[in-house]
């Protein structure tokens, strides 16, 4: 990834990502919110990885995302405002972006360079090398998202049956 | 990369079609208004009010499914792939997982929770 | 006069007083709606997709039927009968000149009650006919619908034929029709119900026997027979809920009682039973006017009286009688002895009655037609109660109201 | 450059084929459905004068989106401007770039040079389709929030549940071709259904995941949103539902999006069960039949051919939607739903599974 | 090429701006995005580490997270529906379930 | 079930009650009381030898100018014998006032919401007395004889004009 398409990826990133929590319309922030997964999901391509650029779409964009707006629907949540009563964080806040950058400057200045295209494993990236360690190094924590899976299905419907 | 170059221009030249539909009525068509006109559509009726109320949780419970069965497909994609790689063994793990997740589907049913509303 | 008193349906603001977490949405329904054809509204409280109320409103083509035959002689009360059930204006026509008939204490020749027997029952098919094409279209399945629609129109050909008009007809008389029938009407008739024959059951296998569309229908606005005679349901409505009530059969009219047929009824009174009635009085239909078709005498199609009947067209242009009866009969109207009748018959959707006073001038005094539509309308509410936003279309398909008949 | 320059003209072609084939569709539905209908449908189109055969066509691709474009942009004061304006776009520029991961032909050489027939080559092909249906969704979900009005929410919610149901049994009915021919690549995927099942039967997909493509068929329409899954829009219930506040060309843009993704439909139906561009028996140096005769083609007519048939193959499976749209009644909300759930979704799980066991015994 | 630390910077700040929204915003559907945009931040560095060492293993650690997150979102938007169809609100200041 | 028996049933179930009885154009008529209507209608229902199960039509009739003015007429069915039956009531005009029988038969209550709406004639313990084929701003009862018959009167403005919020001015 050169510096070109980096920043042409990044800063709307980060425009949109603000747009998230600084509109006051909740309909609006998680449209923003999808506009940030998939301009992630196109930062994944650049970084090989294609299953997973497709998997932010899928999941994230297309079905974590429309619960979200099914919900702000179905409830009807109104535009609130801006204004924070909630002093004290707001300052806890800007210490600990404060604090984050400057960890971040030291990141920048032992940084190395990510490795060259060339020297990435053919199948860097793709489906068969994501499932075929998946489903062999990692198959205990699939088995157990499945039950993750279970323990939501049938928490969100107790929840939302009252 | 390379391969999404063609993604890339489809979308500049789609998002160029519906850029130029979205606008063109607004280019070519006309524009009235009157007081009835600018009701919304409510079968002639004087409107009651905004759409925007709340509307029942019920459609929630077929989300909730949805995301789950949608993390199984994106699961199993790659396992379609990998399968023969995997055998026997990569069968029973699937399997499982499937087992597991129609537990969760056969609850949601029994519970009601898609019933007819 | 006192004030109405207020509506007891809950509003909105009342149901969420009730209950703060509800989820309560009151639409509006009609009367510009695609579905709601014969203009009507409903005003649903809708919980998601379900109905928790449906109060249904009509009069919106109130065009004062009744207000407006009180002013114009008997004769010409006919052409506003038509416009009453507009799907099969003959039997209004019928109705009205039925009773108007039994108070004068006269009966028409032979041949006029096969005609009339015969027109009346065409006029069911065609009724029944834009019922279920209608109910095809709006659920779905458009093609079925006009395959419906083409039937009925070789019906409205036939009816042309014979009345020179396709809805609105006037056909009948006081002690009469106005024309005989044209002479190779038989062999039309049959031509087109073997036409219809073979439409009816291509529509068998499309639409009544179609998985989705019996999924649709059955089970869906169910009424039980209690119910549906506590609400004075008739015609199709109650027969789908097993009560074998035909006026045809329980008090015989124009002669009705020579022709063999059966009553269809249904089992469950849901809407899918009131399609498979419809669509079996359609056959019904047929056979009876087979055998009217077979059994007509010749002879005249009106009351020779001239206190009744406008003289023929020759004694009217020839003589200074005829002149005089046509113009007196013309501007005064038929002479009717005071008195009060009540007399029904089966119109298509149902026992359609009409209850006429005279006082001897001419002119009716009060006229009153029982619409059998309305009486399905009034029950459609309870009908709906806890069925979907999607079963409102079939029920009141089902229902069959035409507007012209229940709102007057 | 030259790389570049073909990747373009491809990907032009796609655009272009999809938004024409998506009027054209308009105008096979107008006339088709006055075959089966018994009517005489479009023919309104004198555009020079009378003349001896039917135009309608020309009126279908021209004057109507003339119409459409010069109506009225109609947006509800009391919407969402702006969502309200971009909820079409949303929904259709999904559906438009879909299209170019279909591969329409095998190889057109040209000078030497090999060009692959298909816009996109992704390793995640089939990936990307799921990716961009489930895209599409927003553009519904949008148009019936922002219309403020009840029946375009109604319309919206519908809309959205339904297709958010439908989009598992279309992922898993894919699912079971992804196993039987162990790729995602759908270039890949037709030309392994150029072999031939013991030397005769063409190994196309439907040969192998016949359950998969009744449940793909069944998916894809509700997916696209028309008969007898057409209930976010049901003309009956909800007037228009989602589009109810849309005039103009916004409104064109919904309905061709329904087209489009008819056409995705059609696409992914014969790439995945019908063999794409595959025609039995037809390598690339000509027909070889089983019977033992050969019939040697230049490599042009060969891709003509190809092309050909997978563009006939995509409108017959067009005409076969159209065919349902127009003869079957629309299901029920709740029949809908629990069709989705109660049968397609453990349906599409047993075949994946049953497959996934028989190449587990005979491979 | 740009070096690693680029998109550990950018997942830094994605990180930030949905600390931030938690912290700033009251309604409670926004905090949840805000929740969801640092699940992103870090799947951003889990990606962008796997391609710096070259190893599948932080991909592979997204698809987890997505799963999770995919979990928790219906159980989380479930309780929100359920909080505010008991409360009429879904200012967080408002809400004080936890306290007695 | 013969003309004459039924008069002589109806004499022998509600002695002294029936004000006039006759039977014309085929038609069984008996007059009662406004006070007795409720108790007969119902017993004409419930009563096996009567069994009036299926009310047919309720309407009014005006006879302008004469004394008692109004004549509600109810007409009755039986499915299971048969027979049919007219039952009315004479009003006048000063108490145009009935017992609701929408508890004996519920099509009652859309039928009496008609006579209300056309004659004006009020039913006391109706559950939802509405006018149904008038708008709620007519005024008059149009089949009554003295609503002329050419008489116009305005289509309202919109009923509620504050729940639209796009109306501000």
């Amino acid at each position: 990834m050169d510096f070109v398409t980096f920043f042409a990826l990044a800063i709307p990133l980060v425009v949109v990502a603000v747009m998230v929590i600084a509109h006051p319309s909740p309909v609006y922030s998680a449209l923003f919110l999808v506009m940030t997964l998939f301009l992630l999901a196109v930062y994944f391509l650049f970084l090989n990885a294609h299953m997973v650029a497709a998997l932010q779409i899928i999941v994230y964009a297309g079905a974590i995302m429309v619960l979200f707006l099914f919900v702000i629907m179905l409830l009807n949540l109104q535009s609130d405002t801006l204004r924070t009563q909630r002093h004290g964080l707001g300052r806890v806040a800007i210490i600990g972006g404060v604090i984050l950058l400057a960890e971040l400057g030291l990141l920048l200045q032992g940084s190395s360079s990510e490795l060259a295209e060339s020297s990435l494993p053919e199948n860097f990236g793709t489906v068969e090398a994501l499932g075929s360690q998946l489903f062999t190094k990692y198959l205990l924590p699939f088995e157990i998202t499945g039950i993750l899976l279970l323990v939501a299905v049938v928490g969100a419907v107790v929840l939302a049956k009252r | 990369m390379d391969q999404y170059v063609p993604v890339l221009i489809a979308l500049i030249l789609g998002g160029v079609v519906a850029l130029v539909m979205t606008f063109a009525s607004t280019m070519l068509g006309v524009k009235t208004h009157s007081a009835v006109k600018d009701e919304p559509f409510e079968c002639g009726n004087p409107p009651s009010g905004s759409a925007w109320g709340r509307f029942s949780v019920k459609f929630y419970l077929a989300a909730i499914l949805f995301i789950v069965f949608d993390v199984e497909v994106v699961f199993l994609y790659p396992w379609a792939v990998v399968f023969r790689q995997l055998g026997l063994f990569g069968f029973i793990a699937m399997l499982l997982f499937v087992l597991v997740l129609v537990v969760g589907l056969v609850y949601e049913v029994k519970k009601g929770g898609l019933e007819s509303t | 006069m006192a004030e109405a008193a207020a509506p007891l349906l809950p509003t909105q603001q009342e149901v969420a007083e009730h209950d703060p977490t509800s989820e309560i949405m009151e639409l509006q329904m009609g009367p510009s709606h695609p579905a709601t054809h014969g203009t009507i509204k409903f005003n649903l409280t809708l919980d998601g997709e379900k109905i928790l109320n449906c109060d249904v409103e009509i009069g919106y083509l109130h065009r004062g039927f009744e207000k407006m035959c009180e002013q114009r002689t008997w004769n010409h009360c006919i052409p506003y009968t038509d416009r009453l059930n507009y799907a099969s204006p003959l039997i209004n026509n019928v109705a009205f000149a039925i009773t108007a008939e039994q108070l004068l204490d006269v009966e028409v020749p032979e041949r006029c009650q096969y005609i009339r027997v015969i027109m009346s029952e065409i006029s069911r098919i065609t009724d029944h006919l834009t019922c279920l094409g209608m109910a095809a279209t709006e659920a779905g399945a458009i093609s079925v619908g006009f395959y419906l629609m083409e039937s009925r129109e070789t019906l409205y050909d036939l009816v042309t034929a014979v009345t020179g008009a396709r809805l609105t007809v006037s056909y009948a008389r006081v002690g009469g029709v106005t024309h005989d029938l044209p002479h190779n009407f038989a062999a039309r008739v049959r031509t087109a119900f073997a036409d219809m024959r073979r439409i009816l059951s291509d529509c068998d296998k499309l639409l009544s026997k179609n998985r989705i569309f019996i999924d649709r229908m059955s089970g869906v606005g169910t009424i039980s027979p209690e119910d549906a005679i506590s609400y004075s349901l008739t015609g199709p409505l109650l027969r789908a809920t097993g009560v074998p009530y035909d006026v045809r059969k329980a008090q015989p009219y124009s002669g009705y009682d020579r022709f063999d047929f059966d009553i269809p009824t249904g089992t469950q009174g849901d809407n899918y039973d009131r399609f498979s009635v419809r669509f079996e009085e359609i056959r019904q239909s047929m056979r009876i006017i087979e055998q009217a078709l077979d059994g007509i005498p010749s002879g005249p199609i009106r009351i020779d009286d001239p206190q009744i009947t406008l003289p023929e067209k020759k004694q009217v242009y020839g003589n200074i009688e005829g002149l005089m009866n046509h113009f007196k009969l013309v501007i005064e109207g038929v002479k009717i002895p005071p008195g009060e009748a009540f007399q029904s018959v089966e119109g298509a959707n149902g026992e359609l009655g009409f209850y006429l006073v005279s006082d001897g001038s001419g002119r009716p005094y009060r006229v009153r037609v029982r619409p059998p539509c309305f009486f399905g309308m009034a029950a459609l509410g309870e009908m709906l109660r806890g069925c979907l936003i999607s079963d409102i279309i079939t029920t009141f398909g089902m229902v069959n109201m035409i507007g012209g008949e229940c709102d007057r | 450059m030259i790389d570049f320059l073909i990747t373009f003209s491809l990907t032009v072609l796609m655009i272009l084929m999809v938004l024409n084939l998506g009027g054209l569709l308009l105008w096979v539905e107008r006339k088709g459905s006055a075959v089966l209908q018994d009517r005489i449908g479009a023919n309104r189109a004198a555009v020079l004068g009378k003349l001896p055969f039917n135009l309608g066509i020309v009126n279908t691709l021209v004057a109507d989106p003339i119409k459409l474009f010069t109506k009225e942009d109609f947006v509800p004061p009391g919407a969402d401007k702006l969502l309200h304006t971009l909820a079409p776009a949303i929904g259709l520029v999904p559906l438009l770039i879909t299209f170019i991961v279909i591969p329409f032909g095998d190889v057109l050489i040209i000078g030497g040079r090999e060009i692959t027939l298909q816009a996109a080559n992704l390793n995640i092909g089939i990936l990307y389709v799921l990716a961009m249906v489930s895209l599409s969704v927003y553009g519904v979900v949008l148009g019936g929030w922002a219309s403020n009005n009840r029946w375009a929410l109604l319309g919206g919610i519908r809309g959205s549940a339904q297709m958010i149901s439908y989009e598992i049994p279309l992922g898993l009915a894919l699912i079971g071709v992804v196993l039987a021919f162990g790729s995602l690549d759908l270039q890949e995927i037709t030309r392994a259904q150029g072999a031939l099942i013991g030397g005769w039967i063409p190994a196309w997909g439907i040969v192998y995941q016949p359950v998969a493509f009744l449940i793909f068929l069944a998916a894809g329409i509700a997916e696209s949103k028309r008969i007898p899954f057409d209930l976010p829009e049901a003309e009956s219930e909800l007037i228009s539902g989602y589009f109810t506040e849309y005039s103009g060309a916004k409104q064109a843009m919904f309905m061709l999006g329904d087209f489009v993704e008819a056409i995705i439909v059609a696409g992914l139906i014969t790439t995945l069960f019908f063999g794409g561009w595959q025609v039995p028996f037809l390598l690339r140096d000509g027909f070889h039949f089983p019977w033992g005769g050969t019939l040697a083609l230049p490599s042009l007519l060969v891709t003509l051919l190809q092309v050909g048939s997978f563009t006939l193959k995509v409108l017959f499976f067009c005409w076969l939607q159209i065919m349902i749209r127009w003869t079957l009644p629309r299901f029920r909300y709740d029949q809908l739903i629990s069709l989705g759930w109660k049968i397609l979704l453990p349906l599409a799980l047993a075949n994946v599974m049953l497959t996934a066991l028989i190449i587990l015994l005979f491979e | 090429m740009v070096p690693t630390s680029y998109h550990l910077i950018l997942s830094g700040i994605l990180f930030t701006i949905g600390v931030t929204g938690v912290l700033l915003r009251r309604n409670i559907i926004i905090i949840f995005m805000s929740i969801e945009l640092m699940l992103n931040a870090v799947n951003l560095s889990f990606v962008a580490l796997a391609r710096h060492f070259g190893n599948m293993d932080g991909q592979i650690i997204v698809f987890f997270v997505m799963s999770v997150a995919a979990a928790e979102v219906a159980v989380g938007l479930a309780i929100i529906l359920l909080v505010f169809r008991g409360r009429e609100t879904v200012n967080v200041d408002e809400l004080n379930l936890m306290r007695w | 079930m013969a003309e004459a028996d039924i008069f002589s049933h109806i004499e022998t179930a509600f002695p002294g009650t029936i004000q006039e009885q006759h039977s014309s154009h085929g038609n069984d008529t008996i007059v009662i009381d406004r006070g007795d209507l409720l108790t007969v209608l119902s017993q004409l229902k419930e009563h096996p030898d009567f069994a009036f199960n299926l009310l047919l039509d309720i309407t009014g009739v005006d006879f302008f100018g004469k004394e008692p003015r109004f004549e509600v007429v109810y007409h009755l069915h039986s499915l299971t014998h048969n027979h049919r039956l007219r039952v009315k009531v004479r009003l006048t005009e000063e108490s145009a006032e009935l017992p609701s029988a929408a508890s004996v038969w519920k099509s009652a209550n859309w039928l009496e919401r008609e006579v209300w709406d056309m004659f004006g004639i009020t039913f006391t313990d109706h559950p939802d007395l509405r006018r149904i084929l008038m708008y709620e701003e007519f005024r008059g009862h149009p089949l009554c004889k003295d609503y002329p018959v050419n008489k116009r009167q305005p289509l309202v403005e919109e009923r509620d004009p504050i729940t639209n919020p796009w109306h501000k001015g």
